[in-house]
């Protein structure tokens, strides 16, 4: 097999668009993977195990540019999910303000430490005038809660930790 | 002026309203999508806020969300960029409700602009030629009997319709009946309704549109005129200003869209598009009332920038701009840089960016939202940049996109570009000496 | 127009030749030491030739390989850039000896301006007001008597010097004695000779420059004038179009620089330096007689190509643009982003360019030869990049270079830059409202 | 397998998106992987060397720019280099034109072979008209010639190889 040989079998393999072929002739082994590693092993030699193909970058992804906005700052939740990822996460489902309790003067809907059902109202977050309750999604202990009284929260926002029942 | 400014969008189009936000010292906080969580624009912000999932209905469509983000961030306007709610009425009408200025004209100016029969009612009473046409016909008698006063060929349209569906062009009598019925059957399955209307139909054309500012009280500027032919399957793909029209024309065209955008008291920028055939016949096709993503070329031109202009008229600022005072200088041309595979059929491609570089010296001007290690996402559309170049002259315009393009680098992992279609378009020669009609691409690029 | 331009310079300068090259259809070679093989003018040009090792004087100043790789890649032009040998007239002079043109004035005209004296002497025979000053002067007393006539404070100056060195300041004749034996001693030890010359003392001033373009036939043009006031140690750091002078005074600046170039026939690009006290006096000082590195905010808001009006004028094509043709419109700032550590007293700070980021948007140019990657030699000068900005006031154009800068990223292991400084100065108030003097950097910099 | 016929293997590999190939046969064992080192081993000889292909612009450092500009072909010396890194190498030490001969009549000043003396001529370099004799740095034996007669060379390119006494 000589380079004009081998370019004409690669010339056909991308022609009809083939991914693999293996060839086995008296006097050679070939093995190609477009986009992968080809293997061409003589028939006298010992087969030849080849390297893992050209791996994806190793360099990190350049990091965005930050020089004069301010780093983002981890968010808080993203260490308790490190700590407690057994825990179920109920987060905000629309953009608006937190609210622990039906109104100022009432109690909370729940307190670290409560059990709660799933179905269970945990909080309300206003949006354009409007109270929307937040039900738990699952039944369990309420480990943490995550947003303050009165804060914003956006979309996807981690409110509260709830250990399974 | 406001005090915090809530853009509504993404992409390169919010950097470009954060950019002119944060040259007039206004705040403003990106509404985002999961998906565009470590976009340029985001990073950049001086406040961020997630209003939903990646699917832009869930997101940047997404109204309540918008208005509550503005709402909690103290924001007292929202630009909404272009695409998405940009041309909302409903949008800009809860914003009012809610306290929110929204930057842009009224609800009632997108209202009665915002549709095709609206438009032409407008047009007519602003005495703004508009293509000869009808109302909806019930038979295929009634549209011979219309298509005989037009002149053939026609094009038979769903009165409901949009984006070429349902459309059917007849030549002569003998295919209106058949042409009829089709055209019935695709608006029924198209859009539920198989009303139809007909109109003359152009067959060659420019794309000629106005850019106008108004200040929402009668006062209305035009900053010249932008050509737009050069499309593929309805999408703009190189803009440039000005058009290659005679100038007796042009100031007709300008003199049009002023006239009409001042019979609506049109408030900030909008655009007024127009067909112009080769005879110089032109008519008036629609209004975007938002700003367009070609609107640098109109800036390059003016030395104006329209965006700021934008935010300072709907803050309420006094806008005493003259028309004389508008000074259009040279020539500018943008190229859209999609992420699509030119080679095949532009096919839209994604990837992250591992090489980036843009090119730069005079008259260049870059508008993207790329950064070395940015993740195209999926979800959105494929603009990734636009290059704009002003020169002179459109010769050295020309020659100045081609030098830009040349030196620009977009590459990552199965990562494409439209760069080396426009590299093909500059060398053009068709589109060197500025023959082009609408039907550019696919009859000129192939010699 | 050329066949093949060689370009005989590196960094930014060399980019923005090739671009100019690119532009008007003519092939460029880049020469190049080898630290620069790997430069972004290298990489994008159709042909570069190794013309020396790292050191400049190997390289760079190496007029037997410039000429030779002119001779043998078949250039018929050499573009000098600035530094180096753009100022250099016996380079000049070989490059008409070997039948290649130097894109620049004549020798002549380089030799006659070259010098402070014979830029002194065309001054006065243009009627162009220079420093008032004497010839050399032998003895203190002869100081003295030449002091009482151009009045106090006076700077004696080594005759064979230049970049301060061997200057006294003398405020009054009993300082004279031992000012003018410290100086004749610094002048001995600097420059190998005592000699003696003795100029008015400008504490405080405006360095502002004349841009003309000349046709070497006696049509000569302006492009505005600059200010150049923000300097560190003589070195330019920000510059701007126009000046801010009031506009008689603007104008009769403008016209002397006309005129002077004029009398010389000047051909190419050149630039006219003045200095402008607080009440208004103008003085000629020197002629660069080359592009600048600040030229291109004279392009912003003339929206002409400086480079390659240059090359234009060199091919030998008619240059017959009118003054009246030449519009200037807005405001041009324009920082210089050098490789040093602000922080550290602007020490020189070198490296890998790991995350590169350049803004864009409105009125935006960066000229650089950066990329990511790209190691910073430690062989040359520390500038990596020029931010442009343009927009129709100071005002907008400040606000503008703020948000550009917030925009730019140059990191790399170990490397600094100096936008921190600028971000600094767009900040300060004296610089807002354009109270500058060539003193800015340490007067109004602590406050 | 000559340089030719290895320049056209990777030529194939590259035309048709090969990321590996392995090829052993008794003479030589060869792996090529793009973007990264070709090892070339002799089968009788132990010692590996590689020599960088043209690298696909996204490997390692971020590159520099090459979308629309013709990808710096790896120079022939470079290979040259690698393979025989015991060679002295005569660099041009000016730009100008290379002459192997003092004349165009006359014969060459060295030929390959030739056994040639610390400061013996090797060639002219003909710069702004003058004629500059290049000497040899080092006493030994010239094992190539790498410019050709009448090429322009640039400052710093390997002109001769020259295996030392």
């Amino acid at each position: 097999m000589n380079a004009k040989e081998l370019k004409a079998i690669l010339q056909a393999l991308q022609d009809h668009e083939v991914a693999e072929l293996t060839l086995e002739t008296p006097d050679y082994k070939l093995t190609v993977r477009r986009g992968g590693p080809v293997q061409f092993i003589t028939a006298q030699a010992a087969p030849v195990v080849s390297a893992p193909i050209a791996a994806p970058p190793h360099l990190v992804a350049p990091p965005p540019p930050t020089s004069h906005t301010p780093a983002p700052t981890p968010k808080v939740e993203e260490a308790h999910k490190e700590e407690t990822n057994h825990y179920a996460e109920v987060k905000a489902p629309i953009v608006g303000t937190f609210y622990a309790s039906p109104s100022p003067e009432a109690a909370p809907y729940v307190k670290e430490g409560d059990s709660v059902q799933k179905g269970q109202i945990l909080c309300i977050i206003e949006a354009m005038k409007l109270m929307n309750e937040i039900e738990s999604e699952v039944s369990g202990v309420v480990k943490k809660i995550l947003a303050g009284n009165g804060e914003p929260v956006e979309y996807g926002q981690a409110l509260f930790l709830i250990d399974p029942a | 002026m406001f005090k915090k400014i809530l853009i509504a969008n993404r992409g390169e189009i919010a950097l470009r309203v954060l950019r002119a936000a944060r040259e007039l010292g206004v705040k403003a906080v990106v509404a985002h999508s999961e998906a565009d969580s470590q976009s340029l624009a985001v990073l950049l912000a001086d406040e961020a806020i997630c209003i939903g999932p990646p699917p832009s209905k869930d997101s940047y469509l997404n109204i309540p969300n918008l208005l509550s983000a503005a709402i909690i961030t103290g924001a007292d306007a929202i630009h909404p960029g272009y695409g998405f709610l940009a041309e909302n009425p409903q949008f800009a009408e809860m914003c009012r409700d809610y306290g929110i200025v929204f930057i842009g004209p009224t609800p009632e100016s997108m209202h009665s602009l915002g549709s095709k029969v609206g438009g032409r009612e407008i047009a007519a009473q602003s005495k703004v030629p508009i293509v000869p046409g009808t109302g909806i016909l019930e038979t295929s008698q009634e549209a011979i009997a219309a298509a005989e006063g037009i002149g053939y060929p026609v094009l038979l349209k769903a009165s409901a319709g949009g984006g070429g569906r349902g459309q059917k062009v007849v030549r002569n009598s003998e295919e209106m009946a058949t042409a009829f019925a089709q055209a019935q059957l695709e608006a029924l399955n198209y859009f539920g309704d198989p009303a139809l209307i007909l109109e003359k139909f152009i067959e060659l054309f420019r794309h000629v549109e106005v850019q106008v500012m108004g200040d929402g009280k009668g006062h209305v500027v035009h900053v010249g005129e932008r050509d737009c032919s050069i499309q593929r399957r309805n999408q703009k793909l190189i803009e440039e200003a000005p058009s290659r029209l005679p100038e007796d024309l042009r100031q007709e065209i300008l003199a049009a869209g002023v006239r009409l955008a001042k019979h609506v008291q049109y408030a900030g920028a909008g655009t007024l598009e127009f067909i112009v055939d080769p005879e110089g016949h032109f008519y008036f096709m629609e209004m975007n009332t938002r700003i367009q993503v070609e609107h640098c070329v109109s800036e390059m031109i003016s030395g104006l920038d329209l965006v700021k202009l934008q935010i300072l008229i709907a803050s309420g600022e006094p806008f005493t701009l003259e028309q004389e005072a508008i000074q259009l200088r040279g020539h500018a041309i943008e190229c859209r840089l999609n992420a699509e595979d030119y080679e095949k059929d532009f096919r839209p491609s994604i990837g992250k960016i591992e090489t980036l570089h843009f090119p730069g010296g005079p008259g260049v001007r870059v508008d993207s939202h790329l950064y070395t290690g940015y993740n195209v996402p999926p979800n959105y559309d494929s603009l990734v940049a636009k290059l704009i170049v002003h020169a002179p002259t459109r010769e050295e315009a020309i020659a100045r996109m081609h030098r830009a393009l040349g030196e620009t680098v977009i590459e990552g992992p199965g990562l494409k570009t439209t760069v080396a279609f426009h590299l093909e378009v500059m060398e053009n020669s068709f589109y060197k000496r500025g023959a082009i009609f609408t039907n550019f691409v696919s009859t000129r690029m192939n010699d």
